[in-house]
């Protein structure tokens, strides 16, 4: 019931998601007397039904948030049967296929119904998912999970494979997604599922060489409007940088008992390295921050924003503070200078007399850089 | 757009593409259109289905039969000939038709076939091409030469390639797949009561309505003059689909914080009413209960009409009452009109700006609302009593919308607007309900990383991403496969975060 | 002469290169006597004779600066004779491939002699280019070239098709640089032409299936450490963006005699748009801001520069000075309040009663989607 | 660095590579290197060719023959076993052979292929598997066991994919195609005069050294203590390549616009010189052609020794000069060191702070310098003499570094560094001749901003580009040719700009 549609409070047998931070979530479905254990400690069912969705909980050792399931939390927390589409793929697939409440559509494999749940999610309450799955085990599985959501009405799970027995629909599909090895083997089934006046056509490849297989296989088939794409997830990581201005020395030398003199510069080998207030969260397995997986979505709890703020701003107003004695030696970039400097120069972040602080959203050094080709195609009513 | 209904109707909204080239139009039988420097009529696709293909001849619509392209007939040419290509200089200077002659030859309503065989006769050096290249020669005149045309039913994605081609500043740089991402993280599905800030041509209030599919409550936020009605005249949605559609002024969003509740008082059972005499309110009052500083207690008096909607009424209700009152108040001059506009302050303003705003529009496509034709005079008396009714409906959809917000119980919140939007999302954020979804785009980064941070300190949310897709089309042919040569270097970003029951401390 | 080192002042003779705007360069042999038409009005060369390289020069509408050839400036501004490699994969080749003074490189075809300067100029002046080039008036034309431009001590141009004839060089390069329809039929002429120690080869096809049986060639061949590289260049333009901040309205209604009044703001229509300015220049060909090419570089006349600052300027203080009157009525997001607001605010840009302004540096809409697939191996000295 | 001294020497620099693994060792005839979880000698790969392909046995590099990978063997084979791998589970547990055996096996010496033999041979399932899973087997069980690298000299491409394998954000998040790009757009050639101000390990450093091949000058800035040298080391790079680089201090930039002169009084003739009676000293003149106002006139005397440098001189001439008088001061003692400190305060400063990175390197490198072994007693006397060498030259080279930069003859300056670019930029632009490149590299984009903004205010450059660059690699198999899974979000952003000459309006 809880995929059906949003409710407010939990009750027994509702599938939750538990959030304890980014990288940090489970999927739990409900039932009285049973226990969970999260790094916060452990957590008792029947301590959450009757909660109002998106409430704080409790445990010993931290708080979690116990959030309402959508499509795309269960696609991060679902059981790997497969490979799975994420939701970037998932979206443009969605977007491409003109789905909406109402559209019947045909998908194969069902693998772990991520893109299943999502479609079903999108054609409700008037549409219909007609999935198929050659493996047997998974096609019960995503049956009983459909069920255990409560979205069982929308969807016909059928162990079949399609390759070799095809569709066996008779021209009622609006659209049709092909997650296969060999896609070319059921285009010729899949434009039986499609309805009479068209519809359209998505085939989900890792290699090349399938696209182009199935692209010839689509364009002899009639389909036409072959469009071929990669659609690529860039998360960006909001952070305070604090990068130090460097230390020029002084614009004279200064003769001090026959000797050059320079003005050495106050201990800077701490305030030298880059500052960065990483603001989505500093959670205790972050230990290598070069390498955050771009795959993953970053979050935080609401403890540790405050945390971040407070740190932030503690290190701002010290820096503020710090000795200003070195002033004349160093190229002024004063941010309370503002009347006398053009505004342009204030309109990317701050400067003190040792760092200039900026906000940034930097790309996660890893990304995605595939996950697999595209190819989207229209097939035009018969005349 | 429902299965079974697949025939093009008078009346219908229908997009007619020709290779990447997108356009909408309203069919109405007799008119022309103008379209790639052709005058032509739609005539010929009334009746037939969605998706046939029409080839433009004698100012008319021809359906003709979807040939399959051979591709794979020049399977294995492609690394051949780019080696011989090495002695080819460019050839069309060498086409012996001048460009007026083929002009001539089309305005005549030469058949695109004919006219790409003249074409060829009429090429010195078609001849000496490789196969390949006389394949790749015919398929580039075709494209410049042949006038068809698909059919087909408005669509999210077909609206938004057809603003994305147009030119990207009009939709915010809002590219097909950040739109994709935002619907998706947005959670929109049937049933959810979702508010949308956008000034992109109404295309996410338009996809947030598609993917609703009449089920429902889209709050569609405008900025002074403009409601997205007309921008979604151009998805030609049933009335179940625009009856989920609330508008709500920006400039009444401040107001919403102080749970007062503006009342419509319209009493249905008017029928030639005079718009002076009638008493239709817009009553705001403090919600006692729960803000306990003082604000000032007001009424706004509307001498329309004087139904008095129950706030406590169902929705569907509603918007039943709403139809009928719009079938009564057909009497109406523009004199009582002006008399009337004294005291209607809120409505008033926004109804104002919306019939100039649907003027535009009626310019767009040809000054003619869809299916009706009037003398002036009478259009003149009917369009008063239109904007009369219009003011009415309006000031009640804002209640309405006021009412919807006010409940709390809003299941997502959309932004995508020329606005930053900052302001935005801090005073719509806490109507949302707990444990849902927010989604804030925009073409700047920086509006963004603003927002991210301000709604940081705001708190109640959890799950913050900020994203960015990139989106690579590749060409596939036989041994000419790889990425295409142009791609868009942005697509906007998106900020998503979910809601929380906020804690006390 | 010109492109074999620096020099500071121009000669009879020389190649130098008129500056006239981002999108507006030209490329000029001096030749004492003659006169070269610029958008400007004419620009007699023996003018330029003897000035400074990096001076500006005035014609009779304008100016414009004259700079000292370099490989890079000559891409962009040479003759085309066939496609050409630009500087993105220049760069990567040149890196890949370890060239540096002293490498013997071996390249084919010359095309129109793009990437050959690039090489060039790295490895000189010890090292040696062998181009080869099917086409006999290409060949003739790059020959020409790398005399006028003083370079023809550093490279042989040999007129030939290396895939019926071969490289005929007997293991004396470090680098193989191919960027040709079939790669595959000279993979073992480019074995012999490499030393017996071994080497680098690259090659440059547009489409994947020659990458494809180019990888097998070269696998087969024996060599080794295959990687197939894109790198696309992504320009941004750094301008001033001034988002409007909305009218949300009063957050009270305001009782005027019986009726709603509520504080209609003044007038918003042009200030709601946004507005940019594009530092980079505002040249009169750009007309639609949205399509700039992202192939061009992007650049100003000094003149344009102080403009557009200029204009900026005055634009931010008349935004500072406007009707401060409606300020209760709005969300406050002053800048000069600092001190009352978390620092964290201000490290993106500034904010007045009307605006949100920052420096933004967008991604042009239009960028580079592929131009080919760079394919790099190492040949490992057989024993 | 020549093409016919190709063979590896003894105190070589080599880079040990396995599959992407690469690391950098000096080779030492006798020594253990520790490496992949095995101590062994280098031994075996000296005199052989660079190139070479080599396996650990026993402790020692056993060179072998590379052998063709033969991937078009599993041509065609792709698409079928992925369809079968459904039936699969993971089967790496069903190895019989326990990790310790492994172990053990290979301490005692087993051969690669042996060992791949061995776990083929006790693997439950390998025989189970289809053709293509049994060559990904045995493949990734190559990869992981067999003992095999690549013997290869160091240059910017390897140190480059080394550094950044180890973590990018040591070198600023500097990837390879964004060096690539620096170095192109910088026109680095030889015969250039370049000034580089990195953090970047010396790897852009080194990258210029490189492409100038011992022809022309590169100005190093260092930060307070760290001299780009002992990165440096890791290149290899010849006498006549490191003669070419000049180190100057950061903290003297702001210095260099008073156009004063440095000089070092250095005798040439001097050999067993006491630290406290030779008078060496570092002038400070004012420059009086050029500046009009008025800087005081400082001279700093260092008694060390009392060459005088004609700051008119070739710079090929200086370098010669510095090599002798490295050889002439041998006998100083750490005693006269300390006395001649109090007075030494330029020239000291760095060079005490680079004696210590030294050190720094030396522990990393195994505790030993190249080719030499001392006592203990010994080596203490002969440091100290070494570093009154290195102060000497040191304050030498800074004298003559600011003479280069002075000349304002500068042919690019390069920026890449842990710092806010902008000051660094602005005080260094002026001493770059018209005509010229300037590249700036941030890992932030607003870094770059901000110069930008600066620059334009500073005039005197056009042509200013800010890009990225995106770097795509493609696994290339039978059937199986995709982009690869993972890609590199950033790889940092570059500034570039031309000089011009600054016009009086």
């Amino acid at each position: 019931m809880s995929f059906a549609k949003y409710k407010s409070n939990i009750e027994n047998g509702d599938t939750v998601m538990l959030y304890l931070g980014f990288d940090n979530m489970h999927t739990l479905v409900i039932k009285d007397g049973d226990t969970f254990q999260t790094r916060y400690g452990a957590l008792r069912h029947s301590h959450l039904i009757g909660k109002q969705y998106g409430s704080r909980v409790y445990c010993k050792k931290g708080y979690l948030y116990v959030l309402h399931p959508t499509p795309e939390l269960w696609t991060v927390n679902l059981p790997h049967r497969t490979q799975i589409l994420y939701s970037t793929d998932i979206s443009f697939i969605t977007m491409q296929l003109d789905l909406r409440p109402g559209s019947i559509v045909v998908e194969s494999g069902t693998g772990s119904g991520s893109l299943s749940h999502s479609i079903i999610r999108t054609i409700a309450p008037t549409g219909h998912l007609h999935t198929f799955e050659f493996h047997d085990q998974r096609a019960k599985v995503a049956a009983e999970e459909f069920d255990i959501h409560g979205i069982s009405e929308y969807v016909t799970v059928t162990h079949r494979d399609v390759c070799q027995d095809g569709f066996q629909l008779d021209h009622i599909a609006d659209a049709v997604f092909l997650d296969l090895p060999k896609p070319w083997e059921v285009i010729d089934s899949a434009k039986g599922a499609l309805k009479h006046q068209g519809g359209r056509i998505c085939s989900f490849s890792p290699c090349i060489e399938q696209v182009q297989r199935t692209c010839n296989t689509l364009t002899s088939n009639g389909f036409v409007e072959l469009k071929t794409f990669e659609c690529l997830l860039r998360n960006h990581d909001v952070r305070t940088v604090n990068l130090p201005l460097p230390d020029l020395g002084p614009s004279d030398l200064v003769l001090h008992d026959g000797s050059v003199t320079i003005n050495s510069s106050t201990d800077n080998g701490k305030q030298n390295d880059i500052t960065e207030e990483t603001d989505t969260g500093t959670e205790s397995e972050k230990t290598d921050k070069d390498f955050i997986d771009a795959n993953c979505l970053k979050t935080e709890s609401e403890e540790q924003i405050v945390d971040t703020s407070d740190k932030s701003k503690r290190k701002i107003d010290s820096n503020d503070l710090r000795d200003s004695n070195s002033d004349t030696k160093r190229p002024r970039f004063d941010k309370l200078k503002l009347q006398n400097t053009r505004h342009d120069f204030d309109l990317i972040g701050c400067k003190d007399d040792k760092s200039f602080f900026f906000k940034t959203s930097a790309p996660t050094l890893q990304m995605p850089g595939h996950t697999g080709f595209l190819t989207f195609a229209t097939l035009y009513h018969s005349n | 757009m429902t299965s079974t209904d697949n025939l093009v109707k008078d009346g219908d909204r229908v997009m007619l593409k020709k290779g990447d080239n997108l356009r909408v139009f309203q069919v109405h039988k007799g008119r022309e259109i103008f379209l790639e420097k052709m005058k032509f009529k739609l005539d010929g696709i009334i009746g037939e289905t969605y998706g046939s293909l029409f080839e433009v001849k004698d100012g008319e619509m021809v359906k003709i039969v979807r040939q399959i392209e051979n591709e794979t007939s020049t399977d294995d040419k492609g690394i051949d000939t780019e080696k011989d290509n090495r002695h080819l200089l460019d050839q069309d200077s060498n086409q012996k038709l001048k460009q007026e002659e083929i002009e001539q030859m089309k305005k005549d309503g030469i058949s695109g076939a004919h006219l790409i065989d003249q074409l060829i006769e009429n090429s010195a050096t078609f001849q000496s091409k490789t196969e390949f290249s006389q394949a790749k020669w015919v398929k580039k005149k075709k494209k410049k030469h042949l006038n068809q045309f698909t059919v087909l039913r408005p669509s999210t994605r077909l609206l938004c390639e057809m603003h994305w081609s147009k030119g990207p500043s009009r939709i915010c740089n809002l590219r097909i797949d950040s739109l994709s991402q935002m619907l998706t993280m947005g959670n929109i599905r049937a049933g959810s009561t979702v508010m949308v800030v956008e000034s992109c041509l109404g295309l996410v209030t338009g996809a947030v309505l598609e993917r609703l599919g009449g089920f429902g409550k889209v709050i569609s936020f405008y900025h002074g003059d403009s409601p997205m009605k007309c921008n979604l005249d151009n998805y030609d949605f049933s009335k179940e689909i625009m009856d989920t559609l609330y508008n709500y002024p920006l400039e009444l969003v401040n107001s919403l914080k102080h749970k007062t509740e503006l009342r419509v008082n319209d009493d249905v059972s008017m029928e030639t009413a005079d718009l002076t005499d009638e008493s239709k309110c817009i009553k705001v009052e403090q919600d006692k209960d729960k803000s306990d500083n003082i604000v000032p207690s007001v009424e706004n008096v509307i001498k329309d009409s004087n139904v008095v909607i129950d706030t406590k009424a169902d929705v569907e209700m509603e918007s039943e009452s709403k139809n009928e009152s719009e079938s009564k108040t057909e009497t109406r001059t523009e004199s009582d009109l002006a008399e009337g506009e004294g005291q209607l302050k809120v409505a008033d303003r926004s109804v104002e700006k919306t019939d100039n705003r649907e003027g535009d529009c009626e310019q767009k496509t040809g000054g003619k609302r869809r299916g009706k034709k009037w003398n002036k005079r009478d259009n003149k008396v009917k369009k008063t009593k239109e904007r009369a009714e219009a003011k009415i409906l309006r000031a009640k959809e804002i209640v309405d919308a006021r009412r919807i917000i006010q409940e709390k119980n809003v299941d997502c919140l959309i932004v995508a607007t020329k606005f930053h939007p900052t302001p935005i999302v801090l005073a719509l954020v806490d109507y949302v309900n707990p444990s849902r979804q927010i989604v804030v785009y925009s073409q700047f980064k920086e509006a963004l990383e603003d927002c991210y941070v301000y709604l940081r300190e705001h708190k109640g949310l959890v799950n913050y991403r900020l994203t960015e897709t990139w989106l690579r089309e590749y060409q596939v042919l036989p041994n000419r496969t790889h990425p295409v040569i142009q791609m868009s270097g942005t697509g906007g970003y998106v900020l998503t975060a979910t809601t929380v029951v906020k804690s006390p401390n």
